[in-house]
C-alpha cells in the first residue's frame, strides 16, 4: 500500500470522526445558544459547562427502548434513518478541507476526492438524503408521519431547483465544478458572496429548507404534527434522524462557506511569510471557524424567525425564489458575456 | 451619380414610414410638410440626374443586390437612369410635389391627413421604382406598387361603399392588363434569359420576328390596363371617387403615363413590329374619339376631366402606334402640366362649392375664384390647343406624324377627335365659371376663393402649361425639338417624313379659326342661351347613348359579368354541391358504415391497447427476421 | 470492461422487464414507472455504444432522452393525479371512456 | 475486475427490476426502482460517463422518483388499494414479453457478436459533454428547455383545481 493511500484512508476517517464530533456538539451548541437566547442558562451538570451533555445524551439514546410498531413496515422502517444518516455522511467527501500538506515526501490535498462533477456530486446527494426521511415517514404506518414524509419531499424537490439555480450563478463565475477549484479561484479575499450577493442569500435560504431547518421544520413541525416523520421513533433511530439533521447542518456550512465565503483562504494569508504547511493547517482552522459560525447562524435564525406557513413555503421557493435565482443567473451570463468581448 | 437615384427613390420612401408610422402623432402641419419635402428631395435629385444626362454624361447605374437568384434566374435590384428614366423622374416628381403641397390645403380638414400624405408618398416611390428599375421586374414591382396606391387612394374615403366599389374596380382592372404585362416579361425571359433593359434590348434583334411581336401584344395589354383605354378603360373615370389630388397626380399626370412609358421603353421591340404597333394605333385612335365623345355629355366636372385624360392618352398611344415616341412623351408633359392644372382647379372649384361636383349647380363662379378661373381657363386653352400654348404643340406634333405616318383616315379623325376636345372643354369652362349661379343660397353665400397652398401651385402649373410647348417650339422652324433630341438617344423612332412647313402653318390657321368658332358658340350655347345639360335619364337619342357612356359598363355586364355569374352558379349548384359533395359523403357514408364495424376492436380498454401493441411490435420483429 | 454484447444483453433484458411489467400491472402511476425502465435500459444502451465508439452524441442523447423523460413524467403524473380525483383509483383498466 | 462489478450490477439490476414488477405495495414498486436506477447509475460510473451518472442520480433518483413516491404518497396507495390483474393476463402479459426478448437476443445471436471489451474514454466527463452539447447540439438543447417549459405549464394546467372546484371544496 503506498503511502498516499494510508494518508487518503486516514483522512476518510479523520473527516468522519470530525463530522460526528462537531454534529453531536452541535446539540450541544443548539442548547446553549438557545439558552442564551432566551435568558437561561442551559446544560451545566454533565462536567464543565455541561460539556459532557452530547456525550450523556447518546448513552441516553443507546439505552432507550428500541421501539418498532406493529402497523410499520418492519425493514423500511429500520432502513429510513439509516438512509438519512447515511446520505448526510457522504457528502462531507468532496469539501476541501485546506491546501496542500508536503509531509511524509507526499504532497497532498486534504481532501477525501477531488472528482470532475464536484458541486453536482453534492446536489445528488442533497437530492436523495430526502428518501431516508420519506421512507421512514411512510413506513412508521401513522398519518402524522406521512404527513411529515410527504411535506418533506415536496419542500425539499422545491428548493432544490432554487439552489441549484443558484450555484449555477457560482459556477459560471469560477467556470469549473470542482468545489476546489472554486476554492481556489477565491483566493485574495475574492469572495464570491461579494461577486454574487444575491446567490449566496437564495443558497441560504434554499440550505435552510433542505436541512428542514427552522423556519423551514414543516416536516416535524411540533405544533401541527406532533413529531412529523419521526413522530414513531425512539431509541437510536430517532438519534440517527436527529444527528442526520446536524450533520446536514455542518456540511450545509461547510458547501456555504466554500461556495461564498473563499474555504480554507482567510485575508493576507501569502503576506504573513509562513510556511505552505503552516498556511494551510491555519486555512484549516480559518475555514472550521467559518462553519461553526454558519452553524451558529443556523442557531440564531432557528431561535428567532417563527415558522413558516406551509403555502408561504411553496409560495416563497416557486414564486419568489426561482425568478430570483433565474433573474441572477441571467445577470451573471450577461456579465460574462460583457466581461468576456472586452 | 448612383446615389442621386437611392435619395430619390428612399427620400418619398422615408417620409412614407414617418407619415404612416408616426403621422397619427404629429401635427397636420409636420407631416404635410415632410411629406412634401421628401417629395421635394427627389424632385432636386432628378434635376441634378437630368442635368448630368444633359450635359452628356452616361446614363446612370446604381446596383444593389442580387435580389432572386434561383437556377439560372438571377433578378439584380439595380437601378437605371437613362434619359428617359429622368424625363419620367422630372413630370413625377414636379408634378408631384406642387400636388403635394396643393393636398396640404385640399385635404386640411381631412380625418387621415397623416393616412393620405403616407400613401401619397408610396405612390410617389412606387412610380419612381417604376421609371427607375434597370430591368422589367423592378420596373413589375413599381408597376404593382403603383396599382396598390392607386387602389388606396380612390378608396381613400373607403367609408362610402360606392368609392370602396369604385377603388375594387380600378384594382381589378388593372389586374387583368398586370397578367398580361406577367405574360411578357416571362416571355422576354424565356427568349433572352434575362429582363435586364440593356441585355434584353442590345440582344433584340436576335429574336424571332413573331415572338417579338407577341411580346409586345402581351405588354401593350399590361400598358392599356394601366392606361385605361378601350376595352380597360372603365376604371379611370370611376377612380374620381378618390380626392382631386389623387384625381390630379396619378389618374392625369403620372400613374396612366405608366403604360406610355412601357410601350416607349420597349420602343425597340415595337418599332420593328408592325401588328403590336397597329394594334396601338387602334386601339388609341378609338380610345381617343370614344371617350372625347363620351366627354361631350358628362355633368360632373372630374368626370369630364377624366374622360378627357383617357382621350388625350388614347392620342398618346396614337402617336406611340404610328412610331413617334419622343412625340408621346411630349405629349405626356404637356399633358402632365394642363390635366394637373385643370383637375387640381377642379378641385378648387370642388373645395369652393363644399363638395358639389355637378357642373348644373354651378355657374358664374369666375367673379369669386379669379385666380381659379385664370389658371382653369389657360388649361382649358392649353388642352384644346389653342397655340402658343403647351398643348397645341404636343398635339400639332401627333397629328403631323399621324398624317405623315399613316395617312388621311387617322388624321382626320384624330383632328375631329381635336375638335370635340375643344367642344367639351369650353362647355365645361362656360357652364363652371360663366352664366348665373345655380347651386343653393348656402353654397353660394360659401363661396370663396381657395387657400394659397392650393393657388400657388394653380399658377406654377398654369405657367408651365403655357411655356411647357417651349420643349417642342422649334419643331415648327426646324425638324427636332427639344424633347425630340434629349430623348433621341434612348428611344428607337420610327422613320416618318418630317411635316413640311405648308402643314404646319395650313395647321395653325385651321385650328385656331375652328377654336375661334368653337369658343363663340360654346359661348353663346351656354352663356348666352344659359343652356343646362339635362341629367342623363332625360337624354334622348346619340346623346343618350353617349351620357350613358356607350353603355360599356351594361355591355360588360352582360358580356363578362352575367355569365361568369352563371357559371358560378352552375359550378355551385352542380358541380360543388351534386357532384363533389356527392362524393365527399359517399366516401364519408363509406367510412362511417365501416367504422360501424370496426369500431368494437376499439374496447376502450388501455391494458388490452398495450398488449395488442406488443403483440404488433413481436409480429413486426418476427417478420423482420424471417424476411 | 465486458464487450458491447453484454450490455446488449442487459438492456434487453432491462426493457422487456419493462414490457412485462406493463402489461401485468394495472396501477397507472407503475405503468408510468414501467416506461421509465424501459427509457433507462435505451439510455444505457445508447451510454454503452457511446462509451464504444467513443463518440459523445450518444451521451448527449442519452442527456435529451431524461429530459423528454421528466417532461412525460410532470405531465403523467398530473393527468394521473387527476384521474384520481375524479375516479377515485388510478386503476388503468376503470379508463374505458373511449369506448363510448 | 471491471467486468465482475459490471456482472454483479447487471445482476443486481434485473434482480431489482423483476422485484419492482413483481412488488404487490406501490410504494415498494418505487423503492426497487430507486435501487434499479442506482445500480444503473453504477453501470454510467463504470464507462467514466462522470456526468450521466450524477445527473442520472439527480434526474431520476433524486427528483422523477422523488415526484412518483410523493404522488403515492400523496393518494395514500398501498397494498391493499392496488388493483390486480387475473393470473391469465399475468401470464398472457409475461409471455408476451418474454417473447419479446427472445425476438430482441434472437437478433443479437444472428448478428456477429463482438467480443472486444469496450474502451476507456474521458467522452462522459462534463468538459467534454459539455463542448458537444453547447455547439453541436445546441438548438435541440433550446427546443428541450422550451419542451420543459410546455410541460410544466400543461402538468400546471391539468393538476388546476377549476373555479367551481374550489369553491365546492372550501364550502
Amino acid at each position: 500500500m503506498s503511502t498516499l493511500l494510508i494518508i487518503k484512508i486516514v483522512i476518510i476517517l479523520v473527516v468522519f470522526g470530525i463530522t460526528l464530533l462537531i454534529a453531536m456538539y452541535s446539540t450541544y451548541l443548539e442548547r446553549k445558544v438557545a439558552a442564551v437566547m432566551q435568558d437561561r442558562i442551559g446544560p451545566d451538570r454533565a462536567g464543565p459547562w455541561g460539556l459532557l451533555q452530547p456525550l450523556a445524551d447518546a448513552g441516553k439514546m443507546f439505552f432507550k427502548e428500541d421501539f418498532i410498531p406493529k402497523q410499520s413496515e418492519k425493514w423500511l422502517f429500520i432502513f429510513g434513518p439509516g438512509i438519512a444518516m447515511f446520505t448526510a455522511c457522504m457528502t462531507g467527501a468532496i469539501i476541501p478541507w485546506g491546501g496542500t500538506v508536503t509531509m511524509f515526501g507526499e504532497t497532498f490535498n486534504l481532501q477525501i476526492a477531488d472528482i470532475d462533477i464536484g458541486i453536482l456530486y453534492i446536489m445528488g446527494f442533497v437530492s436523495i438524503g430526502v428518501y431516508g426521511i420519506m421512507i421512514g415517514g411512510w413506513a412508521s404506518n401513522n398519518k402524522y408521519s406521512l404527513y411529515g414524509a410527504v411535506r418533506a419531499s415536496s419542500q425539499m424537490i422545491s428548493y432544490e431547483l432554487a439552489m441549484g439555480l443558484a450555484i449555477l450563478a457560482v459556477v459560471m463565475t469560477t467556470g469549473s465544478l470542482s468545489l476546489k477549484d472554486i476554492v481556489e479561484a477565491q483566493k485574495g479575499g475574492q469572495w464570491n458572496v461579494f461577486y454574487q450577493p444575491l446567490a449566496f442569500l437564495l443558497f441560504i435560504v434554499c440550505a435552510f429548507a433542505e436541512c428542514n431547518r427552522a423556519p423551514f421544520d414543516m416536516a416535524e413541525c411540533e405544533t401541527e404534527l406532533i413529531g412529523g416523520y419521526h413522530t414513531e421513533y425512539s431509541s437510536m433511530k430517532l438519534g440517527f434522524f436527529l444527528f442526520a439533521e446536524y450533520i446536514n447542518m455542518f456540511i450545509s456550512s461547510a458547501v456555504i462557506s466554500v461556495l461564498f465565503f473563499g474555504g480554507y483562504n482567510f485575508p493576507f494569508m501569502y503576506d504573513l511569510g509562513l510556511s505552505a504547511n503552516a498556511i494551510t493547517f491555519i486555512g484549516v482552522g480559518v475555514f472550521f471557524a467559518k462553519i461553526i459560525f454558519f452553524i451558529f447562524f443556523f442557531m440564531w435564525v432557528r431561535w428567532t424567525l417563527p415558522r413558516f406557513r406551509y403555502d408561504q413555503l411553496m409560495h416563497l421557493g416557486w414564486k419568489s425564489l426561482i425568478p430570483l435565482a433565474i433573474l441572477n443567473l441571467m445577470i451573471t451570463g450577461g456579465w460574462q458575456i460583457f466581461k468576456d468581448s472586452f | 451619380m448612383g446615389s442621386y437615384i437611392a435619395i430619390a427613390l428612399f427620400s418619398p420612401l422615408l417620409g412614407f414610414t414617418i407619415s404612416g408610422l408616426f403621422g397619427r402623432f404629429l401635427p397636420k402641419n409636420v407631416t404635410g410638410i415632410i411629406a412634401s419635402l421628401s417629395v421635394f428631395v427627389s424632385f432636386v435629385c432628378s434635376i441634378m440626374l437630368f442635368n448630368h444626362l444633359h450635359n452628356g454624361g452616361d446614363a446612370v447605374k446604381l446596383e444593389t443586390f442580387n435580389w432572386i437568384a434561383a437556377g439560372n434566374i438571377s433578378i439584380d435590384f439595380s437601378f437605371l437612369a437613362d434619359k428617359l428614366s429622368v424625363w419620367m423622374m422630372m413630370i413625377i416628381t414636379g408634378v408631384g410635389f406642387l400636388i403635394h403641397i396643393y393636398s396640404m390645403g385640399y385635404m386640411h380638414h381631412d380625418e387621415g391627413f397623416y393616412k393620405f400624405f403616407a400613401y401619397l408618398n408610396l405612390f410617389i416611390f412606387s412610380m419612381l421604382t417604376l421609371v427607375l428599375g434597370a430591368n422589367y421586374v423592378i420596373m413589375f414591382f413599381g408597376w404593382e406598387g403603383v396599382g396598390l396606391c392607386s387602389y388606396l387612394l380612390i378608396g381613400f374615403w373607403y367609408a362610402n361603399k360606392e368609392y370602396g366599389y369604385a377603388a375594387r374596380k380600378a384594382f381589378i382592372m388593372n389586374r387583368i392588363g398586370d397578367l398580361g404585362l406577367l405574360l411578357g416579361i416571362f416571355m422576354l425571359f424565356n427568349v433572352f434569359g434575362t429582363t435586364d433593359y440593356q441585355t434584353v434590348f442590345s440582344s433584340a434583334g436576335t429574336a424571332n420576328s413573331a415572338t417579338i411581336e407577341l411580346i409586345c401584344i402581351l405588354l401593350f395589354v399590361g400598358a392599356v390596363g394601366k392606361s385605361a383605354q378601350i376595352p380597360l378603360f372603365t376604371w379611370l373615370p370611376d377612380a374620381m371617387a378618390g380626392p382631386t389630388p389623387v384625381s390630379a397626380l396619378i389618374h392625369a399626370a403620372t400613374m396612366v403615363t405608366a403604360g406610355i412609358y412601357l410601350v416607349a421603353r420597349s420602343s425597340v421591340f415595337f418599332v420593328s413590329s408592325e401588328l403590336a404597333s397597329t394594334i396601338v394605333l387602334v386601339v388609341g385612335l378609338v380610345t381617343a374619339v370614344v371617350a372625347a365623345t363620351i366627354g361631350l355629355k358628362q355633368n360632373d366636372i372630374k368626370k369630364v376631366l377624366a374622360y378627357s385624360t383617357v382621350s388625350q392618352l388614347g392620342y398618346m398611344f396614337v402617336a406611340l402606334g404610328v412610331g413617334a415616341y419622343s412625340t408621346a412623351l411630349f405629349h405626356v408633359t404637356t399633358h402632365a402640366f394642363f390635366k394637373a392644372l385643370l383637375f387640381l382647379g377642379s378641385g378648387s372649384v370642388i373645395h369652393a362649392m363644399s363638395g358639389e361636383q355637378d357642373i348644373r349647380f354651378m355657374g358664374g363662379l369666375s367673379k369669386k375664384l379669379k385666380i381659379t378661373h385664370f389658371t382653369f381657363l389657360l388649361g382649358t386653352l392649353a388642352i384644346a390647343g389653342v397655340p402658343p400654348l403647351a398643348g397645341f404643340f404636343s398635339k400639332d406634333e401627333i397629328l403631323a406624324k399621324a398624317f405623315y405616318g399613316n395617312g388621311i383616315l387617322v388624321f382626320i379623325l384624330l383632328a375631329v377627335t381635336s375638335v370635340i376636345t375643344a367642344v367639351y372643354m369650353f362647355r365645361l369652362y362656360f357652364l363652371t365659371f360663366h352664366g348665373e349661379f345655380r347651386g343653393t343660397e348656402e353654397q353660394k353665400h360659401h363661396l370663396h376663393e381657395s387657400p394659397s397652398t392650393m393657388t400657388i401651385p394653380l399658377i406654377i402649373l398654369a405657367i408651365l402649361s403655357c411655356v411647357g410647348g417651349g420643349l417642342g417650339l422649334s419643331s415648327l422652324f426646324s425638324h427636332h425639338h427639344f424633347a425630340d433630341t434629349f430623348l433621341s438617344s434612348v428611344l428607337t423612332n420610327a422613320n416618318i417624313p418630317h411635316p413640311s412647313h405648308l402643314f404646319e402653318i395650313v395647321v395653325l390657321v385651321v385650328s385656331v379659326v375652328l377654336l375661334a368658332i368653337i369658343i363663340l358658340m360654346t359661348r353663346s350655347y351656354y352663356t348666352k342661351k344659359q343652356n343646362v345639360p339635362t341629367s342623363a335619364d332625360e337624354e334622348t337619342g346619340f346623346g343618350r347613348i353617349l351620357s350613358k357612356k356607350y353603355y360599356f359598363d351594361e355591355i360588360y355586364k352582360t358580356l363578362i359579368q352575367k355569365p361568369i355569374e352563371w357559371l358560378s352558379n352552375f359550378a355551385h349548384d352542380f358541380i360543388d354541391r351534386k357532384f363533389i359533395d356527392g362524393i365527399v359523403n359517399i366516401s364519408g357514408r363509406g367510412v362511417t358504415v365501416c367504422g360501424n364495424y370496426l369500431r368494437r376492436v376499439q374496447t376502450g380498454n388501455v391494458e388490452f391497447y398495450l398488449l395488442a401493441m406488443v403483440v404488433g411490435v413481436i409480429a413486426f420483429l418476427i417478420i423482420y427476421q424471417l424476411v | 470492461m465486458p464487450p458491447i454484447d453484454h450490455y446488449i444483453w442487459l438492456s434487453s433484458i432491462l426493457f422487456s422487464i419493462g414490457v412485462i411489467g406493463v402489461l401485468i400491472r394495472r396501477n397507472g402511476i407503475v405503468l408510468l414507472m414501467c416506461v421509465e425502465l424501459m427509457l433507462n435500459a435505451v439510455n444505457l444502451l445508447f451510454t454503452a455504444f457511446a462509451t464504444n465508439f467513443q463518440d459523445s452524441a450518444g451521451q448527449v442523447f442519452v442527456f435529451f432522452i431524461m429530459v423528454v423523460a421528466a417532461a412525460e413524467v410532470a405531465v403523467g403524473l398530473a393527468i394521473l393525479v387527476m384521474i384520481y380525483r375524479n375516479t377515485k383509483s388510478v386503476d388503468i383498466s376503470l379508463l374505458d371512456k373511449l369506448k363510448q | 475486475m471491471l467486468s465482475y462489478i459490471f456482472y454483479i450490477l447487471s445482476g443486481l439490476t434485473i434482480l431489482t427490476a423483476i422485484m419492482m414488477i413483481a412488488a404487490r405495495n406501490p410504494v415498494h414498486s418505487v423503492l426497487y426502482l430507486i435501487i434499479t436506477f442506482f445500480l444503473i447509475s453504477g453501470q454510467y460510473l463504470l464507462m467514466n460517463a462522470q456526468f450521466l451518472f450524477v445527473v442520472n442520480i439527480i434526474v431520476y433518483a433524486g427528483a422523477i422518483m422523488v415526484l412518483f413516491l410523493f404522488v403515492l404518497m400523496l393518494l395514500n396507495l398501498n397494498k391493499e388499494t392496488e388493483p390486480q390483474k387475473s393470473m391469465k393476463t399475468k401470464l398472457a402479459g409475461v409471455i408476451s414479453g418474454g417473447l419479446l426478448l427472445v425476438n430482441l437476443l434472437g437478433a443479437l445471436v444472428k448478428s456477429n457478436s463482438s467480443t472486444e471489451s469496450l474502451p476507456i474514454t474521458d467522452v462522459g466527463l462534463v468538459k467534454n459533454l459539455g463542448m458537444v452539447l453547447f455547439t453541436d447540439f445546441v438548438v435541440p438543447f433550446e427546443i428541450s428547455s422550451i419542451l420543459f417549459l410546455a410541460a410544466m405549464v400543461g402538468a400546471v394546467l391539468v393538476g388546476k383545481r377549476h373555479k367551481g372546484e374550489m369553491e365546492a371544496i372550501s364550502e
